[in-house]
């Protein structure tokens, strides 16, 4: 097996995982995580693409690649993001469920 | 000339509508309204002798036509905008809000017989069955909001059906056209011949209460303040008629479709006639017979189209138009006859004329449009069934005569409180109008003075009232029927319907759940390969 | 497919119209919210103007214009690219940002006495970022780009949500984050596929290469997903009611007008740009199938609102629903293609330009009401005439009556349906429009009914005049001439005169 | 049969199996814990796929700075007693999840094994292009982010900046101005201290030189910004040094550095090499190290203000 053909079904188990994880996991900060792991089987799809199309004296194809850099980053800042939010909601009401029912808290409460 | 008169028709509304959105206008614009009508009447008048007449704006995709008896129905539709308008805002101001739905529900019903394309006819169509809820429905009363829910639940409806026909129709236009003639001319080859033809019964006949779209009516009436009501029966419900006029095949045999339209006719007809025997409050019956005179009307259009008999437009649009002016003088009789408290022998005389009238009575306006049915009636069942509708019709408008009298105290000031004085005291002259108008807009109105066709007239008139009071005699009391009839089993199914809504909160709620749909974005995944790979 | 230079005149004015929001929110954050309120406010007419330039450049050209960015042409580089949808899509997305910062200014403004606030500089800043997010998805020739563009879009709305601080906008926000992500990475990998199949992202070029493969059909499908969870399709809408109907009125306006669209756009970037060559009418089917499901649920449960806000931004789980009824009228080169492209896009600028003019009114409502409850509306219409006549404008391009964009796109869509023979898709047409009705009359009976509203503050005319003038647009949206739907096909593979 | 095969394999499996840990794990803890060394280990992967770029990325930023994010906020929770959060599905909706997450998966596995070969790839464009556009850049991924997907690159510094905005917003009101909380409230002891006092001018230089050779071997602008943003964060950690205030024009200005830089000269572009973003010739190489410069900067700045969160008004002056 080469090893191209190897890390690209590691991206799809980590993408099956990830999955999983953001269908049965309650609490958002373990969805985060899950989101980070479909995430990276992503980016390995992409770097077995970039490492397939090695060429030209390249060992890869660096389109894909500069993609994946671009691609984390914005994982990073997603998560950042997320991270803020679970814990501003862990401050303000002591309860990060995301589903409102479960939580008894309900969505439609006073505008404004 | 008449080109421009015809895009005042619909100019002159839509100007005092602008008018009343500054402020400061908005009041005199409402008071003036009644001037709005005007070219209208003009336009229906010229029209009479140059129908027909299209004029086309090809850039805005907008049409307007005028043929003879979209002309003749205008022109009695302007008229009774404008009498009632102007004595309604002569002896009182009614509100804003009433003002502006009376503007666009007026707006509509002129805009209707001149409307050439389907886009247009279908916003003016619009405008003629929505705004009147404003006319009616704003109220304390539970009734009446009650009434006006079901009245905005069936306009809907019927304008749902109606935009399906109308893409229907467009559709089966080979070149894109959407004028109303282009459209009909490609309509018997259409594919979608039938289904059209189905969706366009139903939606004109939820305009003019065939069952059992009718039971929207009697509460809509009763509900409505008089002036209102004159205006709705009158000139509202010509919408439906001008309607299947216009989008019926009627120039092409339909066996089949023309008989069913005439047998569902004849059945509201005497369906009508039947349950309005049933009630006893004057406007009711009169909602009852609108109902009835339609079904009689839909049954001459329906055996008009089985025969391919292009005649049966202007001869319903004549019979419509006699309505369109004895139906709505029939509710200002009901304001004349309260505030008088007792009927002096003349005015009894000339009441009952008018309620005789839709039965065909002999020298009225209502022995020509019975004439003018005589083409579709001609012989064998519709003659005998046509024949049994006057009877009926007479047994009908006894009944309301008889109720006329006996209304109740509170009725009586109800109906004196609605009605503007200046249409009490011209009550008289109205009637006689609304008797005698047709005279002079019948094609051949000596023929109905003949001794033959005079007793043709009286005797199923001198029957029914005969049988009416006979029956009254008798003491046999009817059951008791609600009004609006069917309506009431509707509003049952409709409350089984709500119930459902619940039932939507819950695989709401449970959807929304993160595990579900987090599960329902991989299913969409998962279907969406499996579609494409079939 | 007819080769196209990489660059076209005027092709430099894609790139103004994204950079300069762009450029307007680097400004904004490091001169702080005073300064950002001016900058955002200021760009707006000048946004307003490129795109209306865009708009006649395509027309005068006949042809979509296109820049390649720093002079290198796909497959290496990126391009920019407007077609007749684009121009249209940047100038209604000008306009309702433009509406929504003039109405904004009374509440985020910076107070007297402080340096900066939280809210005014989130707001202004993110308003010009969801700009030029949504400009770059109009015009970006990409994939790869507009992922990139796609999560600036999400990024710039995901705090609009919360910016109240409250726990119930903060667990919306997260909710709308989460899912969102996971549309986005779902977005990513289809586009690794591609790649990974034709090696470029270029949207023509890919439409010039792609065959109809399984691998093909994975990648659209994780695609779509991924799109279809960022623009709250049902059955994936749990995000969208608690975020539009909590968000200040100025955000969800923009929202529910704007940023549900940019998702949508990019879907029919893919399905009628990328793949129109392929036989799409099975998975269209599924996808209009979700649509009338969005129809019904959506309209039912903003039947059954208590709170106007809800009840608005339910209608809005509906009306997208409708969105999705162009991918089996419109798929093909058929005749009536045309007819159910321009219903779908009349759909997008009906919806657009009523949902914002409603939440705006919406907000008006709940600021002069001290609430937004709608049993609580009676004689409410005497008080706020201005603002429930935008009400029912809206609402009335909603139900689909004339003469709004809604029954344009409605009429349109039922053409299309009535001459494809795909008569199943007027039923959710219609039977949503009834529905609608009942809700725009739930809203509108008691308010005009007789009654004495407690007004607890009366809104300035200005900012009911902005709502109008949002609703108006939706209604003069009614008198499009058939220029403006000949403008929507130039570019649109398969329009009549580019036939392959 | 050589040995490396054999590791791959090892190493593949490794890596499903720490990752699948972090998904079944009871505790948010460990779980945390679990994905960092996932991060470390999908470093390795990235050197074995030859990604030697996205290698050290991913071993600065999966590993080193998301830990810190990650770790952090786990113990936050910690402290607010919310790491759990009502129950979870079912049984059955768990074999559902599983069915259809196995399902995806299987679908992505099979397209991934049948890509077509010879693979497309747009390297012998990229090689192409090392003599103009991407002029004297010996690290064709630098030549892909800064000259040929330059609009990507300049994009997605603002997503990073709305992020950072993004994230200060959830804060209080009379918050906003102040600095964000210390990474660790506890006073650190003399050895962490000790550590991080020898650790990060080592780091940072690193992070500069990482930067610098960016341009012709593997590093570049995030890379080295994101090991000056692990330096900082150490030093941050050791209390040497504390958040700024995020009101303070200083930090904004870095923060913006290089997007703004970026696009301005983006735009110049298009008056001096004839198209936005196109760079004059012969002046390639120089401008594009000038631009990165300050993205390392921008990126340095951001990353340890995400992970340190939102103004909490304590230290307010």
């Amino acid at each position: 097996m080469n090893p191209s053909l190897l890390a690209g079904l590691v991206g799809a188990a980590l993408v099956g995982l990830g999955l999983y994880g953001l269908i049965a996991h309650p609490h958002p900060l373990r969805k985060l995580l899950a989101f980070n792991l479909v995430g990276s089987g992503v980016f390995l799809v992409f770097g077995v693409v970039a490492r397939r199309g090695a060429a030209a004296g390249y060992a890869f194809d660096p389109v894909p690649q500069a993609m994946v850099i671009t691609g984390i980053v914005v994982a990073f800042a997603a998560s950042a993001l997320a991270v803020a939010l679970i814990l501003r909601l862990a401050v303000a009401g002591g309860d990060v469920s995301l589903d409102p029912q479960a939580s008894g808290r309900r969505d439609d409460g006073e505008a404004e | 000339m008449i080109a421009a008169l015809l895009v005042a028709t619909l100019a002159a509304p839509a100007i005092f509508l602008a008018a009343c959105f500054v402020g400061k206008w908005r009041e005199r614009a409402l008071a003036w309204q009644f001037l709005a009508p005007a070219p209208g009447l003009a336009a229906g008048i010229f029209g009479l002798s140059h129908a027909p007449v299209a004029v086309d704006f090809p850039g805005l995709g907008l049409s307007l036509t005028l043929d003879p008896p979209g002309a003749l129905l205008l022109a009695f539709a302007a008229l009774l905008w404008m009498a009632v308008t102007a004595a309604l805002w002569r002896d009182r101001a009614p509100g804003a809000r009433f003002g502006i739905s009376w503007l666009l529900t007026m707006f509509g019903g002129l805009g209707v017989f001149v409307a050439g394309d389907l886009v247009s006819f279908y916003l003016v169509y619009a405008l003629v069955s929505l705004p009147a809820y404003g006319l009616f429905a704003f109220s304390e009363d539970p009734e009446k909001r009650r009434a006006g829910a079901i009245y905005l639940a069936f306009a809907l409806l019927g304008e749902a059906l109606l935009l399906l026909a109308f893409a229907l129709l467009a559709a089966g236009e080979p070149h894109g056209s959407a004028r109303i003639a282009d459209v009909m001319a490609a309509l018997p080859a259409s594919p979608w011949r039938d289904a059209a033809l189905a969706l366009i019964v139903a939606g004109f006949g939820m305009k003019i209460g065939l069952i059992p779209f009718n039971g929207w009516m009697p509460l809509n009436y009763a509900a409505a303040p008089i002036p209102a009501a004159a205006v709705l029966s009158g000139a509202g419900v010509k919408a439906g008629v001008i309607g299947l006029i216009r989008f019926l095949p009627l120039g092409v045999p339909m066996e089949g479709w023309g008989e069913a339209l005439a047998a569902l006719g004849f059945l509201t007809a005497f369906y009508g006639v039947a349950i309005g025997l049933a009630q006893r409050t004057p406007k009711t019956i009169l909602a009852y017979s609108s109902i009835s005179q339609m079904g009689v009307i839909a049954a001459a259009l329906g055996l008009g189209l089985a025969r391919g008999d292009t005649g049966a437009a202007g001869d319903m649009a004549f019979y419509g138009a006699n309505h369109l002016l004895v139906k709505s003088a029939l509710f200002l009789t009901i304001g004349a006859v309260a505030s008088a408290g007792r009927l002096s022998r003349r005015s009894l005389v000339l009441a009952a004329a008018l309620a005789l009238s839709l039965a065909g009575l002999p020298l009225t306006g209502g022995a020509l449009a019975k004439l003018a049915s005589k083409a579709q009636f001609a012989s064998g069942m519709p003659a005998l069934l046509a024949t049994l509708a006057s009877i009926a019709s007479a047994m009908l408008m006894t009944h309301f005569l008889i109720h006329l009298t006996e209304m109740s105290g509170e009725a009586a000031e109800d109906a004196r409180r609605e009605t503007p004085a200046v249409l009490i005291r011209f009550w008289p002259a109205l009637a006689l109008g609304a008797l005698l108008l047709p005279w002079f807009f019948a094609d051949a109105p000596g023929e109905a003075l003949s001794l033959g066709k005079i007793w043709d007239g009286f005797w199923p008139v001198a029957v029914g009232v005969a049988a009416a009071l006979g029956w009254r005699r008798s003491g046999l009391a009817a059951p008791k029927i609600p009004a609006g009839d069917s309506i009431v089993l509707y509003e049952r199914g409709f409350a089984r319907m709500m119930a459902l809504g619940p039932v939507f909160e819950t695989a709401d709620a449970r959807l929304r759940q993160w595990p579900a749909a987090a599960a329902s974005l991989l299913l969409i995944v998962l279907a969406l390969l499996a579609a494409a790979s079939i | 497919m007819i080769a196209q230079p990489a660059t076209t005149p005027g092709g430099f004015l894609l790139v103004l119209a994204v950079l300069l929001p762009a450029a307007g929110t680097l400004f904004s954050f490091a001169l702080g919210s005073r300064a950002a309120e001016k900058i955002a406010l200021g760009l707006t007419p000048v946004g307003f103007f490129l795109a209306c330039l865009v708009a006649m450049k395509v027309a005068a050209a006949g042809a979509p214009i296109a820049y390649a960015i720093g002079g290198l042409p796909p497959p290496l580089g990126i391009a920019l690219r407007a077609d007749g949808v684009s121009a249209v899509m940047m100038v209604t997305a000008s306009i309702i940002v433009a509406a929504a910062a003039f109405y904004a200014r009374a509440k985020f403004a910076t107070p007297d006495g402080v340096e900066e606030s939280r809210g005014a500089l989130t707001f202004w800043i993110m308003i010009q970022a969801i700009w030029a997010a949504l400009n770059l998805i109009f015009v970006g020739g990409d994939l790869f780009n507009l992922y990139v563009a796609l999560e600036l879009l999400t990024f710039a709305a995901v705090p609009l949500v919360c910016i109240d601080g409250r726990p119930e906008t903060l667990a919306a926000a997260l909710r709308y984050l989460l899912f969102a992500l996971f549309g986005s990475v779902s977005y990513l990998l289809g586009v690794a596929l591609l790649y990974g199949l034709y090696g470029t992202l270029d949207i023509s070029l890919l439409a010039q290469r792609v065959g109809a493969a399984p691998m093909v059909w994975t990648a659209a499908a994780l695609m779509t997903a991924g799109l279809l969870a960022k623009t709250a399709l049902f059955p994936l809408h749990l995000w969208l009611p608690p975020a539009h109907a909590n968000a200040p009125a100025a955000a969800s306006a923009v929202l529910s007008g704007l940023v549900v669209k940019g998702s949508f756009f990019l879907a029919l970037r893919l399905w009628f740009y990328v793949l129109p060559a392929l036989p799409t009418a099975a998975p269209g089917a599924v996808l209009g199938a979700l649509g009338a499901l969005a129809v019904i649920f959506g309209s039912v449960l903003a039947l059954r609102q208590a709170r106007l806000k809800l009840l608005v931004a339910y209608s809005t789980v509906a009306q997208i629903g409708y969105l999705f009824f162009v991918f089996p009228l419109a798929a093909g080169a058929h005749v009536w293609s045309p007819l159910g492209w321009s219903g779908g896009v009349m759909q997008i600028l009906a919806h657009a330009f009523a949902k914002a003019a409603m939440f705006l009114a919406a907000g008006l409502v709940a600021e002069a009401l001290g609430h937004d409850r709608i049993a609580g509306f009676r004689g409410a219409a005497r008080a706020l005439p201005l603002t429930f006549l935008t009400l029912g404008l809206g609402g009335l391009s909603l139900m689909g009556l004339p003469p709004t964009g809604g029954f344009e796109a409605k009429w349109l869509m039922l053409r299309a349906a009535a001459a494809s023979g795909q008569w199943i898709w007027s039923l959710p047409i219609l039977g949503g429009g009834l529905l609608a009705g009942g809700y725009v009359y739930r809203i509108l009976a008691p308010a005009l009914a007789d009654g004495e509203a407690a007004i607890q503050a009366r809104p300035e005319r200005s900012r009911e005049a902005i709502a109008l003038g949002l609703a108006v647009i939706a209604l003069a949206l009614a008198f499009a001439p058939q220029g403006f739907f000949d403008f929507l096909e130039i570019g649109r593979p398969f329009a009549s005169g580019s036939a392959p | 049969m050589s040995v490396l095969p054999l590791l791959d394999i090892g190493l593949a499996l490794l890596v499903v199996a720490v990752a699948a840990w972090t998904i079944a794990a009871r505790n948010l803890f460990a779980s945390v814990l679990g994905y960092v060394a996932y991060g470390l280990l999908l470093a390795l992967v990235w050197v074995r796929l030859h990604a030697p770029d996205i290698a050290l990325t991913e071993a600065a930023v999966g590993g080193g700075v998301t830990g810190v994010l990650l770790v952090t906020a786990g113990k936050r929770l910690d402290a607010l007693k919310a790491t759990r959060s009502g129950a979870g599905p079912g049984l059955r909706e768990r074999i559902v999840a599983g069915a259809l997450s196995a399902l995806v998966a299987g679908a992505l596995a099979f397209v991934v094994a049948s890509l077509p070969t010879p693979a497309p790839s747009l390297a012998p464009q990229a090689a192409a292009a090392a003599a103009g556009p991407g002029a004297g850049l010996g690290n064709p991924i630098t030549a892909v982010l800064i000259s040929y997907r330059a609009f990507d690159t300049m994009l997605e510094k603002i997503v990073l900046l709305l992020a950072v905005l993004g994230i200060w917003s959830v804060g209080a009101d009379d918050a906003w101005g102040s600095a964000p909380a210390p990474l660790r409230r506890a006073r650190p002891d003399g050895a962490m201290v000790l550590l991080a006092r020898i650790l990060a001018p080592i780091g940072a230089l690193i992070g500069v030189h990482i930067f610098w050779v960016g341009a012709d071997a593997p590093g570049g602008a995030f890379q080295g910004g994101a090991l000056l943003a692990a330096m900082w964060m150490v030093a941050m950690m050791a209390r040497l040094l504390e958040a700024p205030r995020i009101g303070s024009r200083a930090l904004r200005l870095a923060l913006i550095s290089g997007p703004a830089v970026f696009l301005t000269v983006g735009l110049a572009g298009n008056i001096l090499a004839g198209s936005f973003f196109a760079f004059p010739p012969g002046f390639a190489k120089p401008l594009i190290l000038f631009i990165e410069a300050f993205m390392v900067l921008s990126v340095a700045v951001a990353l340890p203000m995400m992970v340190a969160g939102p103004p909490d008004g304590e230290s307010k002056p």
